[in-house]
């Protein structure tokens, strides 16, 4: 018996997000009209969120395979082999839109959802980071997004017990209505105990674990695909509320039944909840499954089944479970205090079929309702490549001890302590480096392994050329790993830009997707998960195109690893790479020109991994004492990070000659970084350098309590410090 | 050294201290579930770790306070067991009325994870003797309630009876509202019971123990507590 | 004048905090409550004597601060 | 039934808290208030239907575990 009302008009399917042409799609599937909870079904499934419709033929292109890659995109998270039997899992994630609506809350849910997609694949998370974009400072909603966004971050994973060690934040007019909150966790499993979606046997438990369903975010998984407008704060749609705690009882308890090797399948309900998180077991392992609603456990009455089909009520989990250890299973996850229920099985069917009160409310073919989704080649247009400026056409807007005190107080370049001091970052003891580095570095249990991570993306040079940005930001990934000393090992992506049915965001999308590949092609740095987030605009005018890229690498003994802080006076700084003097796109240019032009730095891929593999091995061999990878405010902004770390200053050379020393100082040259070696040691790195074919100069000497450059004023280090330090509290506390 | 670490659903901090607790003393401690109502047999200190204890909510350490473990550990205090309390262990000891006064929300009112200093104002604790008085030392704090609060009285007799045991001070040991990151009267960091036996502190010693991942200074509260067992043993 | 703001949570808002405390109440004995729900009150002290004016401000306190609005309720009254 | 118990702060202990909101209403241009004391209200929801059994109930469930007396006073109420 089939519960076919009410009717489907075009104005429901409409509501569902569907096209005319989908609906047809779907109605050709299944021979018939669908009933209500199918087409809600259909519309989580067939969303650009969940079936990437816009997405998916680009990203095939990207590489995702390697000798240590154990799985690539597809399942919850990417699994990389570290050695020792270990296994890292990791992936990033947004929560963009719900975070908008309501900035604790969504960004507390987005934390734990990307936490569930690494614990369930059986790995225990031992860190988290993210990436935020927030509009221009001065916007009336910044200052409050700002502030309930990190306290959503920090009030769940501190609670959770994760370390959050790194991250990036960023300020830009072009994300007024549409903030970017993409979150990442890293786990760490037994290589040869990973859990898969992937249900296998008929006749199977499928068991419902963890909270209650609630009427949270229904449509939620269609809420993150819809553009926003001027009054989506009207709409405030149910917001979806995060319970750590519960979560941290969720973890304990699947990794204590994974261990008694109870589990045959495991998925999390993350988007579309109950509807993919089922129908992905069964089409992943062949299979079919039936689901009774009637043994749901519920939080609040009369829950139809649309509802709970839809409902992304977090902290939960679908499994299937071995039939002979369900009891064992069930008792320990009422010692948690945690849901269980029985709410299905598997069957040789091939269908999706849901029962409520004694009727079938859904019988669909399970494989085609994710495979036959709507796949689109949408037109682009790739942006015209802009003019190189020449440094000697951006006239000097100051001097360069003036020049760099105002960018290193500007809302992108200033200190983001007041962030991260709100995560706990030491949680765990393995923090080996915290938060304020190039990468943060965590020890792998009991050591000596240690693994680098990072996030990063330049979202200015993407705008304005997209395949040379999506380059960077791989790039300049791959840059911070190394400058800690370790080799990297994969990505994890998180790709957010407006709405892909405009061919010029299609153009950036496009681009960018290239640029990656290219980079992580060259520089052996597969992706191996990730996450696509489009219509991140507001009437009509996108963010900035913003892919996230979050890079985790390994160092064999982490007591190697290297840090940005200058360590002692008397030692030689290096300058390691070419130095063109590129302000095209720089944050000299934007900050003291006011002007967001020109071309980005090229990004030369093979001078990246020649000039990061040299300074790896002198980091590695104990040579370089400290180092640090140039990026945003180029060279001095760097030296800068490097004197306030260490409390420790610098005597520099003048600029050369062939270039302007505002461009020398603060261009934004890419495949750079600086290193101090002893003074002693500094001849035999240049002749190193000079036999492997790698730009390096001397640049002056650590010491002192300024950075002096000669001919020009002293720049005091307390001075720096004070003004890097001082912004974005200043900021949160209303005085700017 | 015979240790046991309670742990409270939400707790998080458990493997932080374990750890620590072996590495320092050799032992491996064992861990012990709320639901449980006895200690193991000849457990001598009694840890409570930080965590957050059914997720913080109602009021911090509230409904772990009142769990049946809760009972056993009121004994083993009275009997002049040591007992530590650390963040939500503080929080936990405080609810349960083994020690005075209670911790609201940081001044701020925003979670601060850094490393603080704390002055250590005696040395001739069974949890200091591996401090001299008056030294300072460096160690990490991550809360988001550590605003130590007592009426007048209670602060009066606490400061009497020299059971103020750690506060956070400038890195040269001077009491200093910049440095009291959270707003607590008197800058208090630790507090002792009336008997000694039972610290409860807010900053994670456990977390500063190992050269290869920060500081040490941690480490001489649990050598210190070490000792004192071995001379009473 | 003395006024009180009383905020809780719209229905259908999880409330992990009302889900612990029920389950803590439980064990502790404390047999008959079907179902708790934690709210805030804020008790404001108030300038001035004109009740509409008052109940002006503390809505406006509501709206802007002391309410999440996207998720909560809020009440004012002015006790006098 | 439902009920309510609302948990204040004693006079005289601080609230670090309610002063934060003071600040931040007068940083929002929410003139006018002179002083903020947050406190706690439980909405509860009670099996049965006699009031003198509830209003007992609700002061144990007060008692034990929703106020900590030794800084919190309470006041519970029947609302039907
Ligand atoms: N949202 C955040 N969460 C945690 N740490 C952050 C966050 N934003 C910035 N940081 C930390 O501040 C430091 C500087 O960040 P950034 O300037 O983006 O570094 P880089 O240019 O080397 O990528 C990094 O150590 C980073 O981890
Ligand atoms: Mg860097």
């Amino acid at each position: 018996m089939f519960n076919n009302t009410p009717a489907i008009t075009p104005e429901l399917v409409a509501e569902h997000g569907l096209k005319a042409d989908e609906y047809k799609r779907l109605t050709d599937l299944i021979g018939r009209d669908p009933t209500l909870t199918e087409l809600g079904i259909f519309s989580a499934m067939w969303n650009e969120h969940c079936s990437y419709k816009s997405s998916k033929v680009h990203l095939r292109t990207l590489p995702t395979k390697g000798p240590h890659v154990i799985q690539g995109p597809g399942e919850n998270a990417g699994v990389i082999d570290i050695g020792d039997g270990l296994a890292c899992v990791f992936k990033m994630e947004s929560h963009n839109h719900p975070s908008y609506i309501e900035p604790y809350q969504g960004a507390a849910t987005g934390v734990g959802g990307i936490l569930r997609d690494v614990f369930t694949m059986g790995a225990r998370p031992i860190a988290c980071l993210n990436a935020l974009s927030f509009g221009a400072p001065g916007h009336p909603k910044t200052r409050h997004l700002v502030g309930g966004v990190v306290a959503g971050i920090g009030g769940y994973g501190n609670s959770f017990g994760v370390p959050t060690v790194g991250g990036s934040v960023r300020f830009h007019a072009r994300y007024d209505g549409n903030i970017l909150v993409n979150a990442m966790a890293v786990g760490i499993a037994e290589k040869d105990k990973i859990f898969y979606a992937a249900a296998s046997g008929v006749g199977m438990p499928v068991v419902y674990l963890g909270s209650k369903t609630g009427r949270d975010g229904i449509h939620g998984a269609s809420m993150a695909s819809a553009e926003f407008d001027d009054d989506s704060d009207e709409k405030r749609p149910t917001v979806q509320v995060g319970d750590p705690f519960a979560e941290k009882l969720l973890l304990e308890a699947c990794l204590e039944i994974m261990h008694k090797g109870c589990v045959i399948a495991i998925q999390d309900m993350g988007a579309a909840g109950l509807t993919s998180s089922a129908t992905e077991m069964g089409a992943k392992g062949d299979l079919g499954v039936t689901l009774d609603l009637d043994k749901v456990p519920c939080r609040e009455e009369n829950m139809s089944a649309y509802e709970m089909m839809l409902s992304e009520s977090q902290e939960r989990m679908l499994m299937v479970l071995k039939p002979d250890k369900e009891q064992e299973a069930e008792a320990i996850f009422r010692k948690w205090g945690l849901d269980f229920a029985v709410i299905g099985e598997t069957n040789t069917s091939k269908r999706f079929v849901v029962r409520h009160k004694g009727e079938v409310m859904a019988d669909l073919p399970i494989k085609e309702l994710g495979d036959s989704a709507p796949e689109y080649k949408r037109p682009f247009v790739s942006p015209a490549k802009l003019p190189v400026i020449d440094a000697a056409d951006v006239k000097a807007q100051a001097g360069i001890a003036d020049a760099l005190e105002w960018l290193i107080a500007t809302p992108d370049l200033c200190s983001k302590r007041w962030v991260w001091e709100q995560y706990d970052h030491i949680i765990g003891g393995n923090t080996v480096q915290r938060p304020g580095g190039d990468a943060a570095v965590v020890r792998v249990e009991e050591g000596p392994k240690g693994l680098a991570l990072t996030t990063d993306v330049t979202p200015r040079y993407c705008e304005a050329d997209p395949f040379e940005g999506g380059k960077q930001a791989v790039a300049e990934c791959w840059r911070n790993l190394t400058a800690v000393g370790a080799t990297p090992l994969a990505i994890t992506d998180n790709l957010n830009f407006g709405n892909p049915e405009r061919p010029e965001i299609m153009g950036q999308f496009v681009g960018c997707v290239r640029g990656i590949g290219e980079a992580c092609k060259v520089l052996n740095f597969p992706v191996v998960s990730g996450n696509v987030s489009l219509y991140n605009e507001t009437n009509g005018r996108a963010i900035l195109p913003t892919p996230s890229i979050g890079g985790v690498g390994l160092i064999e003994d982490f007591k190697k690893s290297a840090t940005l802080a200058f360590k002692r006076e008397g030692e030689t700084i290096l300058l390691v790479g070419e130095t063109t003097g590129w302000l095209g796109q720089s944050m000299y240019l934007r900050e003291l020109c006011s002007r967001e032009e020109g071309a980005p730095p090229p990004v030369d891929l093979i001078e990246e991994r020649e000039n990061g593999d040299f300074v790896r091995a002198l980091i590695l061999d104990g040579t370089a004492t400290s180092a640090h990878d140039l990026s945003d405010g180029g060279l001095l902004v760097a030296l800068a990070e490097m004197a306030m770390a260490g409390g420790v200053g610098a005597r520099l050379d003048e600029a050369p000659d062939d270039t302007p020393s505002h461009a020398f100082w603060f261009g934004e040259d890419q495949a750079r970084y600086v290193i101090t070696v002893p003074a002693g040691k500094a001849k035999a790195v240049l002749d190193r350098a000079r036999e492997a074919s790698v730009l390096v100069s001397n640049i002056g000497t650590t010491g002192g309590d300024t950075l002096a450059i000669s001919g020009e004023r002293a720049i005091e280090i307390a001075a720096l410090r004070d003004k890097s330090e001082g912004w974005l509290p200043a900021y949160m506390a209303g005085e700017i | 050294m015979k240790a046991a670490v309670v742990v409270f659903p939400g707790i998080n901090r458990e493997r932080d201290m374990a750890r620590t607790l072996k590495l320092v003393s050799g032992h491996e401690p064992a861990m012990v579930w709320h639901a449980e109502t006895a200690l193991p047999a000849g457990t001598d200190l009694v840890v409570i770790p930080g965590g957050f204890s059914y997720g913080d909510y109602l009021r911090c350490g509230a409904i772990a306070a009142r769990a049946p473990i809760m009972d056993a550990v009121r004994a083993h205090a009275a009997k002049g067991g040591l007992t530590l309390g650390v963040c939500n262990g503080f929080q936990i000891l405080c609810e349960a009325g083994l020690l005075p006064g209670v911790l609201m929300r940081n001044a701020q009112l925003r979670f601060i994870c850094r490393d603080v200093y704390l002055k250590v104002e005696r040395s001739d604790t069974p949890f200091t003797r591996g401090y001299n008085a008056g030294q300072v030392i460096r160690v990490p704090v991550a809360h988001g309630e550590g605003n130590y609060i007592a009426d007048g009285e209670t602060i009066a007799r606490l400061e009497g009876e020299g059971r103020v045991l750690f506060r956070y001070s400038s890195p040269d040991g001077m009491i200093d509202p910049n440095w009291n990151h959270n707003g607590a009267i008197n800058a208090i960091a630790g507090i002792l019971s009336d008997k000694s036996n039972v610290l409860g502190m807010m900053p994670h010693p456990e977390n500063h123990v190992e050269t290869v991942i920060g500081l040490t200074d941690g480490r001489g509260l649990f050598a210190g507590m070490v000792e004192h067992l071995a001379k009473a043993a | 004048m003395k006024a009180r703001v009383t905020v809780t949570l719209k229905t259908g808002i999880l409330d992990p905090q009302g889900k612990a405390i029920e389950g803590a109440l439980r064990s502790l004995g404390v047999e008959g409550v079907a179902s708790v729900r934690q709210g805030k009150v804020f008790d404001i002290e108030i300038e001035g004597t004109d009740a509409a004016k008052a109940e002006a401000l503390l809505k406006q306190a509501a709206d802007k601060l002391l309410a999440n609005t996207v998720i909560e309720n809020y009440r004012v009254e002015v006790v006098g």
